[in-house]
């Protein structure tokens, strides 16, 4: 997996807890254990969390963000997972 | 001398000769209010208990090896020694519920040292 | 509501209907250099780890809920959950050897608590 | 079994660790936790230790000190196990 990637920093108010090495609610980015991948959560109108994610056994194979739906059916919750420096903050799936 | 990281073996193949570590992955995707993660490295520990541990097993107990005593000597137990995790990690789970997006950490979700108890 | 003390049925009664702690005496007069206990009280962990744990045994890992759940869904596992001891307690040992009579404290060779692993 | 025990403590310099509530090398007396009882070994010679004894399923049916051999063969090592007040002082069967 890729080593100290850096990766976009964002939660949204509404967002409860945090994901490691993710800083306050104020956009920016992280450096990420070794390992991990850039992770990006957005709902229909705005991105909800962004930062680092995974280790023992996460993967992610795309350099690019590729925002696929996750969670409960219509909750309308897209995700990536993606290895590229800052890849988690660019995304054509989402306005 | 023992590995002590996760075997990479496939599922398929032979059961270790020894209780260890070994990979296992949990499918996530029918619990609907997960988000992240949809797969997860929760291990297991697999592998007969037998003696002497001491060359075998690094995490052993004395209640384990007097179990195993008296298995040896022929007297039937209710519960032989088992291989089980003795000690665990955590995970990130990211969840969505009617109150929104939560980012939470779960105790205990990931096998990472296997012993005979 | 579950009785956690040891359950003081005989060897030949039906099996606990889950895992809970169980009276069990190992017989140590075979170590010929252990003065005391000839007998003690080691006691085991019997019964079967089934879902829902929450309401049948006090102590239980998410990672043991997440494997009973595979395996409820018919996902075969290599090392099904067990009911182990998570909780033991010391016993002291009197031995003698050339050096002399010693008294000492082993640690771990008492069931006291169990749980699914 | 029992309840708080008093039973006869001693330690002969020979002995290496202690019985759980037994003073130190001197001849004197204990009270034990609830359910134990009090115990005596003695070599050919002379007593090695003398305190409490037991709990978790341990048994003292005897009022009286009746030293029986135990440990190795040939260790010549009698032990008594009993539950009357400083029982574990006095036994007929040593010196």
């Amino acid at each position: 997996g890729p080593r100290n990637l850096s990766c976009v920093s964002y939660k949204h108010p509404s967002v409860r807890g945090r994901l490691g090495g993710a800083g306050g609610a104020v956009a920016g980015a992280v450096r990420c254990p070794p390992g991990q991948c850039c992770i990006g959560i957005w709902n229909r109108s705005h991105a909800l969390v962004q930062g680092c994610w995974g280790g023992g056994g996460a993967a992610c194979p795309s350099p690019t963000c590729t925002p696929s739906p996750a969670g409960p059916p219509g909750g309308a919750v897209l995700v990536c997972l993606c290895h590229g420096h800052l890849c988690n903050g660019n995304t054509t799936a989402t306005g | 001398q023992e590995r002590r990281k996760v075997q990479r073996q496939h599922r398929s193949a032979r059961p270790p000769a020894h209780c260890r570590l070994q990979e296992l992955t949990i499918d996530l995707r029918d619990r609907k209010f997960i988000v992240m993660p949809t797969v997860y490295a929760a291990n297991n520990c697999e592998g007969p208990c037998r003696l002497p541990l001491s060359t075998r097993v690094p995490s052993y107990y004395s209640h384990t090896v007097l179990l195993l005593g008296m298995q040896e000597r022929g007297a039937p137990l209710q519960r032989p020694p088992c291989c089980v995790p003795v000690r665990y990690s955590d995970q990130l789970i990211i969840s969505l519920s009617p109150e929104g997006l939560e980012v939470r950490k779960f105790p205990n979700m990931v096998a990472e040292e296997c012993g005979c108890r």
